[in-house]
């Protein structure tokens, strides 16, 4: 699926239609990175395709100039199964919500986790459903007011990405609408990753849940409350004044401004699990300063073989077995005889 | 019992083996079935099994059947009453003697009728029912096979469990005798089945061999000759249903140019498809076994868009899972092949039984105005067919088909004079030319639209299931759009009605007081009966429809052609519905709801009914 | 501009409201609606919502409309051919300029129509349509709303998009100018809603009166009044449809002396019902938002076996989802209801467009023999009748019962004679009496088993979707126990019919040439219809079906009385099958397929052109 | 629920209906447990409630003298939740399997599991689809040959235990058919546990997956396999030979009789998340010496609001906020008028 000749702009991925987010939906800003990155990435863009479900952020392909199949609710997961186990030559890219991939599609969600394809999954977390117009979502906070539970949510929400972790998923990410940096290279590297990305991504709705992460975007309180995490990296946040260690299995924020040494502090790896998981349970809805900060990047990755070429290898072992199929023989089967 | 064995000529035979779920009886109803076909035989198989559940050894509801019919006639149906019931123990004798000929053979394995089996089968544990068979009524051989086959097995090093597990050889053995079968494709299949396994294998081949020869031993009544059939001259092979629509998939992709691809979830009756094509990868064929109906429905959704063909297979509740993707595939106008493989309903229902009560559904089952071609099959050997018809038209006309089979054809067996592969129609899908601007919905002069697959340069495109416009395909809510494109929807899937090959009368006249209309799995019992009410002077012919949907151009004037149309259905009378609401015909709806097949005789008695008889 | 106001009685007045999704459509359509309403006016409301997507402000796709028929005659529609159309945008103006009423008003934003404007409308930037409106075909109001609006405000806190939000109340002010409406419900409406935000409610308020005076100040032309309407006497509210449906049920689960349990997934145009439940759980309604439609459906399953009223509401992907669950339904035979607010399809379809194409899924969607009562509601306030005559149904006969209602009742709004609570019947559920055995599938007269809960001692039972034996409920795959099993419950559906109520013809006499047979919302435009023609002179009837399957037992003699029979629809023909496959009726369907309702003149031109006018 | 009087009988939870199982399958043994541990729990019969799906094992209900619902294939989390949450009075057990729970009900799972109602989920893992006679399932190893994967199944299995911590569940246990004390035990916690209790059972089925958890069940085999978690205690096994422990965040396992001492040991923490993660993570297909043994018991355990109570305390708050709801003033609503 490689490109070879002459090199992309932005602008080629851009579709004819209308692009119909509210104004300020934080969906643009993941479009316009997803147009800028692409030309980076390699792929040639005959072989791309945007597969979604149903909900605002799936009408993503639409503005895509790739292919693109929008299908229904909570099964983008399975469409994209299936058309990479048929067709591993193309790029596949799911794009899906928080309502459509981890409510009804859920399911879907982790079974192609654990199946591995080398398919990339963006979920536009914005915590609420944008397209019917405003209620609380799997990932919605307790106690949320929305249009269906005016007394507040009392769903304890998924973690998607303990979810994800917990259903085997082999690459785990988050990154933010708000910092198109991080974004683009978060992108990067779930295309990268051979086998099935899995990246959430922090959308903001601003007619149904504006500034839902602002702990994690506005410019005053986000270096406090995010830790961005580089593969090798000691954890270090808040501009550099703070950074975390491992007590044993307990996480401890130190304060590195008292003279903490750096050496001490715990070192990102992608390929530990059990860090994967501790970085996960950072989740507390309302951050404070001695709440562990909410990580962004690559929280776990690991190689594994993929689904399609375990399918395709079977077919090739099948060839070696059995020969290549005869369709007369097929159907002669073992046994017959003449009637004359 | 001394007296010398004589021969018997007959023309048709039917037997019932029965036993415990555990005995071996499909193991030894497929091979009596080979072995038979293999003589030249027309025949046809029923298999009975028990309930989905294990039931407790002995029981009745642990009793698992296999029926076959065949003869040196033509052969349609596997059979209503038996001549011949094989019963390993009580229950299985209590579940089917009454349907056993008056005059037929019993072959009761005597250690099977012991107190605990009787007790087991709820009999009275007092008195043995094989001593109250009367010789007037049935020729009862009383065999100890258990105890004969150890004896045979006697030297072997093999536990005691291990040996009765051939006992099934031994009664198969003996049958053969009685009616002459060759014992060399049965002690091949043996050969090759336990390779691995030389001392299970000789327990095989001598309980077989003890069997055959205990029927000189005891010099039986009578053993019966049955000539080999006239079926039309060709090759023939032995096929069952779930089979033969594997192939027929297998077979339209090939002649597509075309990757299958095959998503299923495992459900009776329908799983045995993805057993057969997960065996054959060799011919490009991908399956995958989807977490549910949905993922395995969308699954091949992506897989057709991605320029594979799509397939999915199913049984009822699974049907019931599929309805939304169903329509998601009418919008995104892609080939998409989804069979149904019926069962006894609703919900969970009779899992094992057959039934044809999911028709309307497959017609009816969708949200929206949402037309899909459905087409029937009619017998095992037609489930090829009618599988290659389907993925011929899904890919021709880009749209999803769904082809209704059920649980009594796919299981059963006949004779099949098979194709050559040369023989089979090519598939030609409807690419894109590339002569004219690329409009995802335009269409040709039968409406169908061009097939650009995700790959091709410069042809990149979006579909999806909101209403599109009318030939670019984008997003449209403009209301004569929505409109003009239902009925253009609906026109091309009426359309396709156009190309059907003209309807056949399977027999009687072109006109006159009964039609018996027909679809599906019924068609054997509803031939054998009109044949017998011709024979006995009736009025009445037979159609049967391969398409159930859109029905075809020339069915209403060949309706209008009968006083009285009968339409024999396995279920409350669905296509009575269809048939009611299209054309204006005296129907009489004929129902059976047994989770069972019709009785050729049950027809035969409504047809003469209906002509006042 | 300088003419004096005149005053005209009007009897009836259709205004449409259209603005951007952000110019606060819906909250002036609604005020006007209740001020109305409290002036006395029969009336009937279509909001008509942009697409589900949030097109870009000034786009014909994000245009928002909501339209108004409101008069001192019975009014049944929302109205065809508006009189006035409130234009806040070049974008509003040219989607509805063509079917205001020749001579109607417009009362145009000149903000609105400015380059920018235009261009987003995508028309042609040199020209302002507004200077094209000649005189003699519109009678044109251009009031820089904008303006003048900011202007009022001038001394407010607010910034210049907050002080924006009020124009809408500026509109409103000058129409209720115009229609000489009372600005006291919408003032008390306004001081409850900002009730802690005093100056946005003093913008709001300011906007309303600055408004009102500007009829004044510029001298329009012509005030008109409308009288109140001759309505039944009686207490009246004004009533949206899914609002009508949710107190609907909450009145059944109160009568029938059960909780409503309600569990529902957001999909549009259903998901009000959910909103609506869940500020009403001191009702002791308990609401609950599942993870998808299959989940909502069998939670509600769930709490009916509990003891609850379970209720589960959807649109129609959502129905098709919830097909197996409903055959679990019928098998379990609990009380249960399903909603379904129809939109269009088929897929993803048209989502915020109205349908009646879900007819016979509801009828037929499902795997096996699984009849279900299917009920329609007519109107906005019949929508409650239909909710409580399904509960009953539900609670009476133990069965699943599915509603449909469409987008156009459900969120049209009309006045309702509302009835007392103790004049609703109340609900008897078939509690097991205790007084001989109990067996879970023991039935009384109407073939109804009774009910037993969890939490009674010594009637523990099992229940599930295998089929079952008669009368113990125990598995049983008895080949007649099914058929039996199959026929009781289709039968104990068919005998609901005997309990429904005489048939009501709507108008026209009891026999003759045409009648017009409507089911669900097409009710006003075929009353309207139907009137006209009979003024017209025309023989025509009306008669309108709120049960839908089964069809009524006095159906098929009313139908023979006519020589034809007209059924308009709202999707491609579904009554019209389920007719003809039961009567011998000569049908004509008239179909309208573009997600809108019909306007009463189309269905009375088919009735002229069936008199062969 | 609970019971006053006269004690129950294991037999008074025997329902009148024959048991179908196969001859020798686990399902027996649990029946037989539950049957057993019942009357220990004090739960007034009239209020039991089975729910199961589809599947051989979701015949359980029709063997309980109890009430109950045999649904539809993978749904009986869902089914149990409107049940539970209808009427908290109930005791509700759901019976599942490893495909009817994780494969087509993989969602209502994790949904379930997330909400917490204070129901007790028991999935019958036999590492495959019994009643549909012998495909792989979702807990099926990589490589299993069955009927569809003649080839074997390249499908990576999902970790149960991981799944439901992943999903956010508040208990979280396995336990084995072959163990009747244990299994009776795990029971009675999972009843006793407030909240959803998610316990997986090991379930051999004698005809389509014999032997699938031999090395935890055959006598020669199992305590070197094996670890019984026991709250408060170190991680001892193999019969008090060898012990875990751990170095940071990695699991060793130590040798007791080399003079290791116990109080290094590794202490079973079933309110520790990471803990629980960890022990989660033991799931080599194929045990050895090197390996982690797999833990049985309580992994973890966690004192959560449930869903039925948060549900009636929204009722009586709206009791309080809005009075108790008066029919005909809801249908009157707020404006109304006259017509003479
Ligand atoms: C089967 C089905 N059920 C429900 C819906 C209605 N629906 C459309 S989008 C959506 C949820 C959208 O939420 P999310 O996935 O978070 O996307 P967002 O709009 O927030 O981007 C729902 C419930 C549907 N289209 N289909
Ligand atoms: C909708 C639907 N799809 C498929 C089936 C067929 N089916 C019945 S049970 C089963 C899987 C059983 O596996 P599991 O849950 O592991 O239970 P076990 O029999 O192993 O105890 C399947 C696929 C069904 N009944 N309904
Ligand atoms: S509703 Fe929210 S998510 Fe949807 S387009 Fe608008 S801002 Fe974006
Ligand atoms: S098939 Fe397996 S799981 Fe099912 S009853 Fe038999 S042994 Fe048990
Ligand atoms: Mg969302
Ligand atoms: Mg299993």
């Amino acid at each position: 699926m490689e490109r070879n000749g002459t090199a992309y702009s932005s602008k080629d991925f851009s579709s004819d239609q209308d692009v119909r987010w509210c104004p300020g939906c934080g969906d643009y800003s993941i479009l316009k990175q997803m147009q800028t990155v692409l030309p980076e990435l390699g792929i040639n863009r005959k072989d791309l395709v945007f597969i979604s479900g149903i909900g605002c952020s799936s009408r993503f392909p639409y503005y895509m100039n790739s292919y693109g199949m929008h299908s229904i609710h909570g099964r983008a997961p399975a469409v994209a199964t299936g058309l990479k186990a048929a067709n591993p030559e193309l790029s596949v890219w799911v794009i899906t919500g928080d309502g459509d991939g981890l409510s009804i599609g859920g399911n879907h969600l982790i079974h192609a986790l654990r199946r591995n394809l080398d398919i990339n999954i963006l979920l536009f977390n914005n915590e609420i459903y944008g397209l019917t117009k405003g209620q609380y979502s799997p990932t919605s906070e307790l106690g949320k007011y929305t249009k269906s539970s005016p007394l507040g949510s009392i769903d304890h929400p998924f973690n998607p990405l303990s979810l994800a972790l917990g259903a085997d998923a082999t690459f785990v990410a988050r990154t933010v609408d708000r910092d198109p940096t991080h974004l683009r290279e978060v992108l990067k590297r779930a295309h990268e990753h051979k086998g099935t990305s899995y990246v959430e991504i922090y959308q903001n709705c601003n007619v149904f849940n504006d500034g839902a992460f602002e702990p994690w975007t506005d410019k005053k309180q986000r270096d406090a409350n995010s830790i961005i995490l580089q593969q090798g990296q000691p954890l270090v946040y808040d501009g550099g004044n703070k950074g975390l260690r491992l007590d044993g299995l307990k996480p401890q924020i130190v304060d590195l401004t008292e003279g903490f040494s750096q050496s001490e502090l715990w070192v990102h790896d992608e390929k530990d699990a059990t860090k994967a998981h501790i970085l996960s349970r950072f989740f507390n809805h309302e951050p404070g300063p001695d709440k562990f900060p909410r990580p962004f990047g690559i929280l776990y990755s690991e190689d594994r073989f993929t689904y399609e070429e375990a399918m395709q290898n079977q077919l090739d072992k099948a060839l070696e077995l059995q020969g290549k199929g005869n369709l007369d023989e097929l159907i002669r089967g073992k046994s017959t005889w003449e009637v004359e | 019992m001394t007296m010398t064995t004589r021969e018997e000529k007959r023309s048709k035979v039917t037997i019932h083996f029965a036993g415990d779920s555990g005995d071996g009886i499909q193991l030894a109803g497929s091979q009596f079935t080979l072995t038979t076909a293999l003589q030249g035989n027309d025949l046809s198989t029923f298999p009975d099994f028990p309930a989905e559940i294990r039931a407790p050894i002995g029981t009745v509801a642990g009793v698992s059947g296999f029926q076959i019919n065949f003869g040196s006639e033509e052969i349609n149906t596997p059979g209503s009453n038996p001549d011949v019931l094989v019963a390993m123990n009580a229950a299985a004798f209590k579940k089917n003697i009454r349907n056993l000929k008056k005059g037929g053979i019993i072959i009761a394995n005597e250690a099977g009728f012991d107190k605990r089996n009787l007790r087991l089968a709820h009999m009275d544990e007092s008195v043995n029912p094989l001593d109250e068979v009367r010789a007037s009524d049935y020729q009862l051989y009383r065999v100890d096979i258990t105890k004969l086959n150890r004896e045979a097995l006697q030297d072997l090093e093999l536990g005691m469990k291990e040996r009765d597990r051939s006992r099934n050889m031994f009664a198969l053995g003996f049958v053969y005798w009685l009616f002459h079968r060759n014992l060399d494709p049965t002690l091949q299949f043996l050969t090759h089945k336990f390779q691995t396994d030389p001392i299970v294998l000789e327990a095989n081949i001598r309980a077989l061999k003890k069997g055959y020869h205990y029927g000189e031993t005891i010099e039986a009544v009578k053993r019966y000759s049955i000539e080999s059939a006239k079926l039309k001259p060709g090759t023939y092979r032995n096929i069952v249903g779930n089979q033969a629509l594997a192939m027929g998939l297998i077979a339209a992709s090939q002649k597509a140019g075309l990757n299958l691809f095959y998503a299923g979830y495992p459900i009776t009756p329908a799983s045995d498809i993805l057993h057969f094509l997960s065996r054959h990868k060799n011919f490009n064929v991908k399956t995958f076994q989807a977490e549910d109906e949905i993922a395995a429905i969308t699954a091949a959704i992506g897989a057709s868009f991605g320029g594979s063909m799509g397939v999915t297979a199913t049984s009822g509740p699974g049907m019931a899972l599929k309805g939304e993707a169903l329509g998601l595939a009418v919008m995104l106008e892609l080939p998409l092949v989804i069979v149904n493989v019926q069962r006894g309903g609703p919900s969970t229902g009779l899992p094992t039984k057959t039934e044809q009560a999911d028709l309307l559904q497959a017609v009816y089952g969708r949200n929206g105005e949402s037309p899909i071609p459905v087409i029937a099959a009619r017998s095992p050997s037609d489930c090829f067919w009618v599988a290659f018809e389907a993925s011929r038209m899904a890919v021709e006309y880009m749209t999803p088909v769904i082809v209704l089979s059920d649980g009594y054809i796919a299981n059963g067996a006949e004779p099949w004079r098979f194709p050559k592969s040369d023989d089979l129609g090519k598939i030609q899908a409807p690419y894109f030319s590339g002569k004219e601007e690329y409009l995802p919905y335009k269409r040709n002069d039968k409406l169908v639209r061009s097939w650009v697959l995700p790959g091709q340069e410069g042809l990149e495109h979006r579909i999806g299931g909101l209403e599109k416009e009318k030939e670019t395909g984008n997003v449209s809510y403009d209301p004569e759009n929505h409109e003009e494109m239902v009925k253009i929807r609906a026109e091309r899937i009426a359309r396709i009605a156009d190309d059907y090959p003209a309807l056949e009368r399977i027999q009687g006249p072109p006109k006159g007081r009964v039609l018996v209309l027909g679809w599906g799995s019924t068609f054997g019992s509803i031939k054998v009966a009109v044949r017998n009410a011709i024979s006995e002077g009736l009025e009445v012919s037979q159609l049967h429809l391969r398409h159930v949907f859109p029905l075809p151009n020339d069915l209403g004037d060949i309706i209008s052609g009968y006083d009285q149309v009968l339409i024999p259905e396995l279920n409350n009378g669905q296509l009575s519905k269809l048939i009611r609401q299209e054309y204006d015909a005296s129907v009489t709806a004929f129902n059976k709801i047994q989770g069972l097949p019709f009785r050729a005789d049950e027809v035969l008695e409504k047809i003469r009914e209906l002509h006042g008889a």
